[in-house]
């Protein structure tokens, strides 16, 4: 594709002058999915992130103009638009950055035709409806509706649709009335270019849940090699301890010696074997 | 129980648990031998791994309750 | 632990539990008595509720331990 | 784990856990840094409580006993 | 418990356990000791794998009462 | 663990644990000691309440459970 | 806690855990490093198999009894 800025209107020639300043004003510059987000969800979101990312909707044309002009290896991030790209620029890290946009996901009701994210569960219990066309409808989505004690009531906990399947229109609908709303709206960082490099979005998602837990393993390793390696610190100094009386006591009673600290145990243990063979001789 | 405490001091001391030597034990301690009873027991200790039955004693957590860490 | 059934049998047949009770119950198993371990004993039970001690043996779960993390 | 490892040590002295921070530690180790992975290390931490964490680990596994028969 | 401490102590650094280690170390201490307890103490270990009554201390889980409901 | 069943033994016989006392526990065992050890050892030890560090061990079970599943 | 996880960090790495591997690694995180407690680690460390150390649970298991039915 030519890149031939002067014959372009001025709106368009405005709106690569822009990226390619706001590309020098941040550290970051990415590509946002914006597939599927409603205006006003995008709204909330441009709110969530005011003061920490800029959000710009532009052509992808323009976008890839504007890296041309730049020039260097930002212009690998064209390679990743997709017909719903956004650009967003901000001066966190790539990482910061994806699991900022992690949290401003927000849940959206289905639209006819989209795919569970999950496991869609419809659990037991009265709704607020009155009796009416609604318990013809429910029951054609599949949802067990019922009218009990002049109220609708679903009669069973029942998932009406499996992760990965389509929500047909019949129960999109349904699930709009229940108030159900099983999609994560949000934005997907498609890939940033920060630093000279380009991020892409399977480097960046993060398991939370499983850093957390390694940090928990790290410590464990330290709790653990300090305690068996008998090198006390003052976070182990008083397991130590513990584990020394620990393993004096059971020297103790098991070699069954009589000392004060431990005849409770001594005389329990020889009534625990006392009542074993109590069961054996019957 | 104090048949069994008798049985098991005699196997601890590595001794021959049979009638008169557990009759001898009993009454040692002041108490008076019930014969059927020393005969029972002997008899159900026939073919009996005491070693065995006695390590599956439970653990007899005797100081409770303390401070969850 | 000889020594401990010799004093649990002695407790349940309601007797004293001294060196000499101790030393009796053992001799009649036929066992070389050590008089220090006897001393030991003894000296350890001095105000223990033996009763107290042998029935948390038998309230005492089976405890299972978890596998280690 | 070598970098989890780096940031805890940064922790228990009191230092800033920082990219510069976490890449001397590991240098000073002798391994080789991925400045990707330190990126995502620093950046995962952001908001992460960490003596909480620390703490969690301290606490011993809870094997649940078995109810008496 | 100090002779019990005192016997582990001379076990961990390899070191024989007779009366007299037993004694050097409670003495050291600054214990008064007590010449019968340190026999029984011998006399009672004596037999024992240590290392193995050790392990399985290390291995029994801390019993912690649950609250009645 | 010596180190530690030095200053258990100091504890329990009421002294004070410091370098001068843990190294006269661990010589008399016929310990080779090494200073640095004894130093973190006694200043780990400070501000640490022994006693409750001790009666966490007591609510230990003795004997030994079931065999971790 | 920052020794030890300096020390955590040279096995990972592969490399040798002696008085000089640890300081640097320390004096990297701008710690003012205390030359006994780099002996004392590196003193304690020695013979021990830390892939082993590292995964043996330090910490008793805790087992809760059940309630009584």
């Amino acid at each position: 594709m030519a890149l031939y800025t002067a014959h372009l209107p001025q709106w368009k020639k405005d709106e690569i002058t822009t990226i390619k300043r706001l590309s020098s004003e941040y550290k970051l510059v990415g590509l946002v999915d914006m597939y599927g987000i409603p205006a006003r969800q995008v709204q909330d979101i441009r709110r969530n992130l005011r003061g920490k990312a800029e959000l710009i909707m532009t052509r992808n044309t323009l976008i890839e103009h504007a890296f041309g002009e730049i020039g260097g290896s930002i212009t690998d991030l064209s390679s990743h638009l997709s017909g719903h790209s956004a650009l967003i620029f901000t001066n966190e890290n790539p990482f910061k950055l994806y699991s900022m946009l992690e949290k401003t996901k927000t849940k959206m009701a289905a639209r006819p035709g989209e795919t569970a994210p999950e496991d869609i569960v419809v659990s037991k219990g009265p709704t607020s409806f009155r009796p009416g066309p609604i318990v013809g409808e429910l029951q054609q989505a599949g949802i067990p509706a019922a009218i009990e004690a002049g109220k609708v009531t679903i009669r069973e906990t029942k998932t009406v649709v499996k992760a990965g399947q389509e929500i047909n229109k019949k129960l999109a609908d349904a699930l709009a009335k229940l108030d159900i709303k099983p999609m994560d709206v949000g934005l997907i960082l498609q890939a940033a270019f920060y630093e000279g490099s380009i991020y892409e979005s399977d480097v960046l998602a993060i398991d939370e849940t499983a850093f957390y837990n390694s940090i928990i393993t790290a410590a464990t390793h330290a709790f653990n090699l300090s305690v068996n390696a008998a090198y006390p610190t003052r976070d182990t100094a008083s397991a130590l301890l513990t584990k020394a009386v620990r393993e004096a006591r059971g020297v103790g009673v098991e070699a069954a010696v009589t000392s004060s600290d431990i005849i409770d145990a001594v005389l329990g243990k020889a009534q625990a074997q006392a009542m074993a063979l109590q069961n054996v001789v019957g | 129980m104090e048949y069994v405490y008798a049985a098991l001091l005699l196997h601890k001391a590595g001794k021959e648990i049979n009638e008169s030597s557990v009759q001898a034990v009993l009454s040692a301690a002041g108490i008076a031998v019930n014969e059927s009873r020393v005969k029972a027991l002997v008899a159900s200790l026939d073919g009996v791994d005491i070693e065995d039955a006695i390590s599956k004693a439970a653990a007899a957590p005797v100081a409770v309750a303390a401070a969850p860490v």
